[in-house]
């Protein structure tokens, strides 16, 4: 018997919950101050965007609503991380790397309104739109990165994947592609410990996520995904390589849905409100405050300004969607094809005549 | 004996099923603990265990494959898609295997398994929460597609479904899981799976449907009764293999037919109910166009426009009128 | 100019858009070096390099999910299912997001691709080599389905397939790839991807088809016309959208329509037909019931058994004599 | 950073190719001549029948075949470590493994010759039939499993998969539910270096196949292909583990596929030559058959008989498929359903009427 490979999974933590940098080689970021107020500015504004939508959903004024609470730093810090001809292929919670892509708070409301006109939106036009079949969007993201190694771009995709997902095989397929083609991709496995109701435990006998990395010979690693800092960092480094030819890397990063999993379910019925208290502790908005406020970068007075201004900057944000114009009925037809084929072309005049009679 | 919702009427066939057989096993997303997203499956880990009602990775495939695989080696498994726009990874399993087993192995092999899924829309949820496609499954040889329309409907199919030795899709009319609530008594009755039920009889026009546009084609009903025409109303319920005599015997008496089904209209089922209408059993009956009152050929809005997308009670009135003006 | 079968025409169309445009790529298994199981890219790869025409692990999600995400970013993609029975890991990335993306970005984005896949029974193939499920895609919004059956029409609608900029299913009539051959001059002209070619003139009754059974839909013409009886024969071609304004000028003139498709009956797309002919615009010209002739809703048996399944010239001409027999 | 995981793959061999006993610790088989024997007999008998039903092809009596040249050891070595109450899921080249467990070869040719019947076979009622679509046996193998462990028996499922199937989301999807539910199962990925004309290379970056094992969390190996002691020591070990509640294990046997993909498939096309003179040269048989002779368990002699009694077995198997009756058209219809639908009762009657008026 001779072992003929050998792999390991690392992980990567540059700030500790207490907010204290940790082990011995902090990256570029970790000391760029105005990079990092202006990263946790957009934490906070993803927050209260958050709560507000929750709120919106309460009462009436939006449909079912995926929370991102507890996911700020591997959202933002993957956005931070990528460049704007990169491309994101997300799932449908990662509001923080779109924001950072220019995506306007409206868009996002008007989607979780119930309105396509959301996933039109001002991020980049060759971003992907929200995803809900879960893990298709692994494939899509794998297709675009082969589209910029055939044109020989220096260009990434990134996409997401939470830890439920990635037992589903458009994942595991995307990761062998990856592999298989080289392609410049990182996959993003956001492990919040929860599939809905299915524990982390239940989707994968492995001790770790990342190690499905392994399988398609690809550097694979994990990361406190409630560490910005680390985030950063982990994607800094992959989307580089990818970039430059190296190829794909997966990233298991490790935080906590705080959250119910969509505004339309009940945590409660499947976990302890102890489990959810106990995350709270590792949570990363208030870990990267403790960072900024320990080394002088941020005061009281600063985040009092800050969450003022962001409760602004969401109220004009829901202002902007609620007085939206309503959508056609003919729309439902118009974007259907690039021309309207006859038999479409009858139905949207019977619609139009059942619309004004109606 | 109780009022039940037809999601609850589900909930009682299932546990009804894994108190009388061992064999049955529920496996799906959430299926456990949660009790579903819908609660179709509410109690029924707490009550048979974990090892009964068995939550899965995250992976419809996977469910589908294994429980091909269960239920060629003896167990009955109940699997759950858990909206029907998810089923799609499924698609492979049941068409090339669920299907074929018995036949491919000449009855050495078959396929006891269920797989519900909640379908349709009118529920304000986000994109991929609205499917009807069942038309793809009932042009699946070796595979049975039913769909209930009232809890006592559901209770019985849902048994018979599970009971029956071949694959069943089983498509749940989640808009109605909780309109109605009827007595159902937890008996083990099973309802047959090849028969149209006949909801209201009447004489001028036949009007065929199934899932939760029962509801829009009851209510156009009453409204058509208002005017003085009196329609029958069939609800299909077992889609594939379809009972198209009851509906050649209604048609025969009324002159007149209007399908009503929410799916996209282009190669749904209801073309084929009005195919065979145009067929020699059929046609000698038409006194008037067989019309077809569908979604659109487009894909199913978010929901700001789903009301616009789907089949209402005026479409339905104005494809009756549209029939009647026809002498 | 040489004559070329319907798979060289294939390969010929595919040389033409590689050759003319740069975001043309071809994908699958097999298709580079080794030229496609049915050489339909043979040469291709050796001409235009394994980036242009490129050997995919063996993956059929990843293809199909791939291939939109490169048509999101502005390929051309034309991707091979190796046999229509192995398209079904594809289906969730076809229904899902292929033809959604345009809608549901509001035109932000689009996909301009292709999935080929030869279709159908006859070439005395294993199981899962012979499926004609046409009609699964035919159902699905915002997707083209294109069958072509001869030579030209395959060269030209593959062309006008890959040049469109929404997704298309091109399925190939793989029993008469190499069954004529026909002049074809590679001219880049496409032909359109919403009308109906009529392949016969004729009076007394309506023929449709489309795929390989144009073969036997002929012959039985050849033999009815030796009865003096004159069909008029047309070729679907496109699938959907269907084009049934020349099918109702066809039956206008005839009075009886006989639909001929391999696939299983129970709603294939012959039912469409059907059923657009039992409505307002069909109705009135049926001089006698609509006959389908069709695969059973059986599966499709191994080889010793496929041709009893499959609608022969024999079966054709018994379901025309029935349409005649009503006067 | 911490390395929180690792992971190796051993490879195992036995017999070297010059049919010398390798390394130190060998396993009970290797010494146990009779089975030995039986298996190399076995193995011949295999190889036989492949050449015939080839011919059979040639000459227009048999359909489209898949050969087993070059697999034999692994194949037979998989049979023989099974016990009947296994469960077998197969892709559709391991006649060896079939022919161990009952499968008569006038079955096997019957399925190739366009007959369901040779589906309905001699072997275990419970394994499953050949399997076309890549991969899916794997998730029905899965779904065997999960049954024992439902009914608490001391059962393991076997199932094949290629290398290139090793590429699909059900082979994925399978893995990663082996070791979530802890799964008697045991994964073997046949790994013969093509898939029809794909090479091994361009289905995955990993330095291994086995290490897709390690994405789930199960216990991956290397072995030899070739060698029937390895193999047979490797399944063994797995198979035991899997029938005592120890879970699943991935095993990659490395091998070569010797003829063309089917007798469909040229596969000059695509590989040279040279290859497959330099791949013959690791073939099975004759390492075995050197390892007996070299003990004194085999002669000259002994594989002469052999050889003409394994002509004689399939020239009768071949005279069982050429003399099994018709089947009848109503066939298609009786076996759709448990009870015959009444539409489908119909469509029965009618192909009736046009088979005796036809
Ligand atoms: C293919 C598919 N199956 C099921 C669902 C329903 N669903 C939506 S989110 C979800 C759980 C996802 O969990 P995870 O991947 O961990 O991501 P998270 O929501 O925790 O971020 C499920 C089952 C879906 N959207 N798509
Ligand atoms: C899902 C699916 N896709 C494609 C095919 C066609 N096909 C049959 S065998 C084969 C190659 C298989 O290669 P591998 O997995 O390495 O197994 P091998 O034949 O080499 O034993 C392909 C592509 C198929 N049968 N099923
Ligand atoms: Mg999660
Ligand atoms: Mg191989």
């Amino acid at each position: 018997m001779t072992t003929v490979a050998s792999f390991s999974i690392d992980y990567v933590q540059h700030l500790s919950p207490e907010g204290q940098l940790v082990g011995d080689k902090a990256p570029p970021i970790a000391t760029d101050f105005e990079q990092l107020k202006k990263l946790y500015e957009l934490m906070v504004l993803t927050r209260v965007f958050d709560a507000k939508a929750i709120a919106l959903q309460r009462t009436g004024k939006l449909g079912t609503y995926a929370s991102s609470l507890g996911h700020e730093a591997v959202h933002v810090g993957m956005g931070a991380a990528m460049k704007y001809e990169d491309v994101f292929a997300p799932m449908y919670r990662e509001y923080g790397t779109q924001f950072y892509r220019g995506v306007k708070m409206s868009e996002v409301l008007l989607y979780w309104g119930g309105d396509e006109r959301g996933s039109n939106f001002s991020g980049p036009k060759h971003d992907f739109p929200w995803c809900v079949p879960i893990a298709t969007q692994n494939l899509h993201a794998a297709g675009a990165a082969m589209t910029f190694k055939l044109r020989g771009q220096e260009r990434a995709a990134v996409t997401v994947i939470g830890d439920g997902g990635s037992s589903k095989g458009d994942f595991l397929e995307a990761i062998n592609a990856a592999g298989a083609f080289k392609l410049p991709l990182v996959l993003v496995i956001v492990n919040n410990q929860w599939a809905i109701s299915v524990p982390r435990k239940k989707q994968s006998g492995g001790q770790t996520l990342a190690q499905k990395g392994i399988a398609a010979g690809l550097p694979s690693i994990q990361v406190d995904g409630n560490d910005l800092i680390a985030v950063h960092a982990v994607m800094d480094e992959a989307l580089k390589r990818a970039r430059s030819g190296g190829g794909a890397t997966v990233v298991e990063a490790i935080t906590y849905r705080l959250s119910d999993h969509t505004t339309a379910d009940d945590a409660s019925r499947y976990r302890p409100q102890e489990e959810v208290e106990n995350a709270r502790r590792f949570e990363p908005i208030s870990r990267l405050r403790k960072y900024l406020m320990s080394n002088n970068q941020w005061s009281a007075q600063q985040e009092n300004q800050l969450l003022k201004d962001c409760a602004a900057k969401v109220d004009a944000a829901v202002e902007e969607y609620l007085s939206t114009p309503k959508p056609a009925v003919t729309d439902m037809f118009d974007y259907m094809f690039a021309e309207l084929p006859h038999d479409l072309a009858e139905q949207r005049q019977y619609a139009l005549e059942m619309e004004n009679n109606g | 004996m109780a009022k039940i919702t037809l999601v609850e009427a589900v909930t009682m066939a299932l546990a009804h099923e894994l108190e009388h057989d061992p064999d049955v096993v529920i496996l799906g997303e959430d299926v456990g603990i949660n009790g579903g997203v819908f609660r179709a499956t509410a109690g029924l880990a707490q009550r048979f265990g974990e090892d009964r009602v068995i939550d899965t990775p995250l992976a419809e495939t996977m469910i589908a494959g294994m429980t091909v695989g269960m239920a060629t080696q003896g167990m009955k498994p109940v699997a759950e898609a858990q909206f029907m726009g998810f089923i799609y990874p499924m698609v492979d399993h049941v068409i090339s295997h669920a299907g074929r087993f018995r036949n491919r192995t000449r009855g050495r092999m078959h396929c006891p398994l269920v797989i519900r899924a909640p379908y349709g829309g009118g529920i304000h949820a986000p994109e991929h929460h609205s499917e009807s496609t069942e038309a793809m499954f009932a042009h699946m040889p070796g595979v049975r597609v039913v769909i209930p329309s009232s809890p006592s409907r559901a209770y019985g199919l849902l048994l018979a479904a599970i009971r029956n030795p071949d694959p069943v899709i089983f498509l749940e009319p989640k808009r109605i899981y909780r309109l109605h609530k009827e007595e159902v008594e937890d008996d083990g009755e099973e309802l047959p799976l090849d028969m149209c039920f006949v909801l209201r009889e009447g004489k001028d026009v036949t009007l065929v449907t199934w899932g939760a546009m029962t509801k829009e084609t009851l209510e156009a009903t009453d409204k058509l009764a208002e005017q003085g025409i009196s329609a029958e109303v069939i609800d299909v319920a077992t889609i594939s293999p379809l009972d198209m005599d009851t509906i050649y015997e209604s048609v025969a008496k009324t002159g007149r037919c209007v399908i009503v089904q929410e799916a996209p209209k282009n190669c749904g089922v209801g073309a084929e109910i009005a195919a065979n209408l145009a067929d020699s059993q059929g046609l000698y009956s038409l006194q008037a166009p067989v019309k077809r009152v569908a979604g659109y050929d487009t894909v199913m809005p978010l929901f700001r426009l789903e009301k616009k997308y789907m089949p209402s009670v005026d479409r339905i009135i104005k494809a009756v009128n549209e029939t009647l003006e026809v002498s």
